[in-house]
């Protein structure tokens, strides 16, 4: 495998844009990317894309075909991912994999999404062999009531209160009121959070992300094309896919087994350690970490169940501002999903698109001090998860 | 005006009290709840699925409330009243999720001893009570 | 990139299976397929999954989630490719790279399609910037059209005749006869094709592929693994995917340019083109070639946009027998779509499967007579194609 | 009861007679019907997109019969008529669908010189007269 460079990194902000077409942001954000790696279009000799349940994709999914479609159609080879919400890291894999092969030089990763409004249905279909039917009708569980239930737990198995999972949410929106890309720029504080709508016990809307529209786009080449490109490229230590084992502690449908221990989000870990392990970084390695907070919830649990801290620290990190840019353990300088709201397969290139930006000092207001190595992280319908460590 | 049951085929009131249906199998023991066709279980060296009973006793692993009236295909009675659900990890080696059937909220606890019972979720538009699965406090 | 071996071929007949889900379609296929290789579920290293608009996948087009979940939840990395009817030749390419780039030393491509009935429609929705709209409610011009306007025009360059279109599915039917997974398997004659609905002038309803159900599964591997496992595996010479370009004579919406020459299906000639050059062979060395045939014309025009024959030599291959199993130039001996019907995403693997049983010399009273490279081709919705072509 | 265009903005009858409402880029000529907000020919160094009319007169490239209803969005009035529809090759560089405007079907022949008309389609619900752009013999 060869080294595998990002060499552009472009975003259209995230948001809700009625007046603009999922093409529309997608060109927005490969243009940017096109622009920063310094590159044209005609370069790009291959397209990995998030294919999206929501817009575009001629309803088939082909996300990608549309962009080329747009941009100019030379004729390039194009793989439209789907991953739920980890289609977007999953795309950025592919074509991580396309460039490392010796397939092709310069790839162009992409995802888009304009999103429907309120709560994400999974498929909607009334039919008694769907899990997700079963759930719904028989028990009236909606998705979000499964990170209430882990939520609910660990405050059980660590006494993490209320208080602190609203400190999560107002670090996230400090981070985030830092970014120009992100929707929500205006800080918070915890008696805010609290006071907001209880959406599902114990979390309230302020701790949940909110469906946005957003786009972004990483252009991926060989370290032949990068040196001609920069003297400065960021590049990709690791990049892993992984789904949930079988002995997952969240059951997919409305039974499962009682697990053995512990193995909550088995794909997220497994793909973490993978990329961890391809980049040759342990956890006091990374300078930040950019995690799908789709929830709080997340931000406490994941940075234990990888072994970045200890089994409860999390909570004491958070207190002594040590999740913040600053912190020994930077977690979504970005602003994170809380910030930015979700378009589902777009999420995890703005991830990427943050670790780039910090690595190259280029972050602004929200800049970790000497960004050296950086990890993103989504996980998705269907226990899809992706990690990705990009490195100086 | 009659009983029917929230689906089909995943509970029944059985001589030995409430129960949910489901599979296991012969060979790893992995539980399915609903039944499954074949074990899913990729350390499992043989598929030998049978039939299976799961419950009654249990406990809450964790919990939420439902504080809003769910989406489509959820239905409730109007008007609408919120209720407790969780993981519950019964004794046999299910977890399955289900609502919590207790009057007083304050009082639901993880890893608080349950029970599955059979109780109305709803009244569908012919009148019908709708039944599913629930666990009250044991 | 190193050597590719494809070790297991697996394949759920095409037909109409109302009782059987797509995920039972898809189990008989992967295990057929492991079973073909001598490996176990537990063997596979990641899997790349055709992603299907129709069944399965959550909705959401997560159908190597589906199979792995069906199978076992080891936890390996999933791919879901979208690309129309390309799509399971698309997972093919994914699969193939995976296992070159020594990212993974074994694969399971799979594909498997429920399809409802009646003609496919492509989004459905009713808007007027969907050139598909405008199309049908403007012109009153659904799909099949334009596979009609390409074959009476080439009548009027060739001269072909209505009896020499019945003549491909004639033979197409005669191979189907012989092959236990197609769905049509009794022969057919001219008279029977002529009297046939005529579907879209001058195409009649024998001469188009029907919508099936069905499931393919092919094992992919290392060098190394597959001298393990066997002492004749099928190599990869080639596996190209690419799309169609600006100045592609076929119009995708309702208006285009007037092309500069004859530059119909760009992405289906560059796909072959590509997947030759990789197999370092041309079009004298391949010993069989299933090509995508949705329609008869297809078996007419492909093989001399592809330089396979000269332009018009194609009718004059069919009248002397030379694209038989056993002639000069056999194309789709499998039964082709003709014999098959469609089951969209699952097509580009029914194809290879076939490939790799002829190869080894496995196709029974359907064989090509010492069989040493075969190509295959898949064209779909979005302008994406694929070629791959195996040898011994 | 009035005329309607089957969808508006694609075509108008203008002082010049009948003609398709598209673009063009001034760069690389590259024709777009319907308009384009910036041209995707990727051979083109700088999208320069203009509004451009199209027709009337080209050629039948190749055409078909539609024979059989054809299915919704398609609307058609009631008996069904088959007609004939094809790619049109316009003279100022626009490949472009529609239907052939013919009493005669068996007169349609390939690379016949035609010219665009604006005719009916269909009758909506409302007893409008739903025009579109056809190409009748020249
Ligand atoms: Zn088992
Ligand atoms: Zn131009």
């Amino acid at each position: 495998m060869r080294e595998v460079a990002a060499v552009g990194f472009g975003m259209h902000p995230w948001g809700k844009f009625e007046d603009k077409s999922v093409t529309e942001l997608c060109r927005h954000a490969v243009e940017a990317s096109l622009q920063d790696a310094g590159v044209q279009w005609r370069d790009v000799e291959a397209v990995a894309a998030a294919s999206s349940r929501f817009s575009g994709g001629k309803g088939w999914g082909l996300n990608g075909n549309d962009v080329v479609e747009d941009m100019g159609s030379t004729g390039v080879p194009v793989y439209n991912l789907s991953a739920g919400c980890s289609a977007g890291a999953n795309a950025f894999n592919i074509g991580y994999t396309l460039v490392a092969s010796g397939a092709h030089d310069m790839v162009m990763v992409v995802g888009g999404e304009k999103m429907p409004k309120g709560f994400i249905q999974t498929s909607g279909v009334e039919e008694h062999t769907d899990p997700e039917f079963l759930r719904q009708r028989c028990i009236g569980m909606p998705g979000p009531a499964f990170w209430a239930v882990l939520c609910r737990r660990r405050m059980h198995e660590h006494g993490t209160t209320e208080e602190q999972m609203a400190k999560v949410a107002v670090k996230a929106r400090k981070n985030g009121a830092l970014n120009p890309n992100a929707r929500y720029r205006k800080e918070t504080n915890v008696e805010e959070v609290l006071k907001s709508a209880l959406v599902v016990y114990p979390l309230h809307l302020f701790e949940i992300c909110a469906v946005s529209d957003g786009a972004a786009a990483v252009v991926l080449c060989s370290a032949e094309k990068a040196k001609q490109l920069t003297t400065k490229p960021v590049w990709v230590g690791g990049s892993a896919v992984a789904t949930a084992r079988f002995d997952d502690g969240i059951t997919r449908g409305i039974g499962g087994m009682v697990p053995p221990g512990i193995t909550h989000h088995s794909e997220a870990k497994a793909a973490v350690a993978k990329a961890m392990s391809q980049a040759g970084v342990g956890p006091k390695d990374l300078s930040l970490v950019e995690l799908q907070d789709n929830t709080v919830y997340y931000e406490l649990a994941f940075p234990e169940e990888w072994g970045l801290c200890e089994p409860g620290q999390a909570e004491w990190l958070l207190e002594h501002d040590e999740t913040t840019p600053t912190g020994k353990l930077p977690i979504n300088p970005s602003g994170g999903f809380i910030s930015f709201g979700e378009a589902t397969t777009a999420q995890g290139l703005f991830q990427i698109c943050e670790l780039g930006w910090q690595l190259r000092g280029e972050a602004g207001a929200r800049q970790v001090p000497n960004a050296k190595v950086g990890m993103s992280q989504t996980i998705g319908l269907g226990g899809n998860a992706t990690a990705v460590v990009l490195k100086n | 005006m009659a009983t029917v049951h929230a689906v089909e085929g995943l509970f029944a009131d059985t001589p030995n009290g409430p129960r949910l249906l489901g599979s296991r199998c012969a060979t790893c023991s992995a539980p399915y709840f609903p039944k499954s066709p074949v074990c899913h279980n990729p350390e499992c060296t043989e598929s030998k699925i049978e039939d299976a009973e799961f419950g009654p006793t249990g406990k809450l692993w964790g919990f939420t409330f439902q504080v809003f009236p769910p989406p489509p295909p959820a239905k409730y009675d109007e008007p609408f009243k919120p209720y407790p659900m969780g993981f519950i990890d019964l004794d046999d080696g299910l977890r399955v999720l289900g609502q919590v059937s207790i009057e007083d909220l304050t009082k639901v606890a993880v890893d608080m001893p349950v029970e599955m019972v059979i109780e109305p979720l709803f009244h569908d538009e012919d009148g019908n009570e709708v039944v599913t699965w629930k666990f009250k406090p044991s």
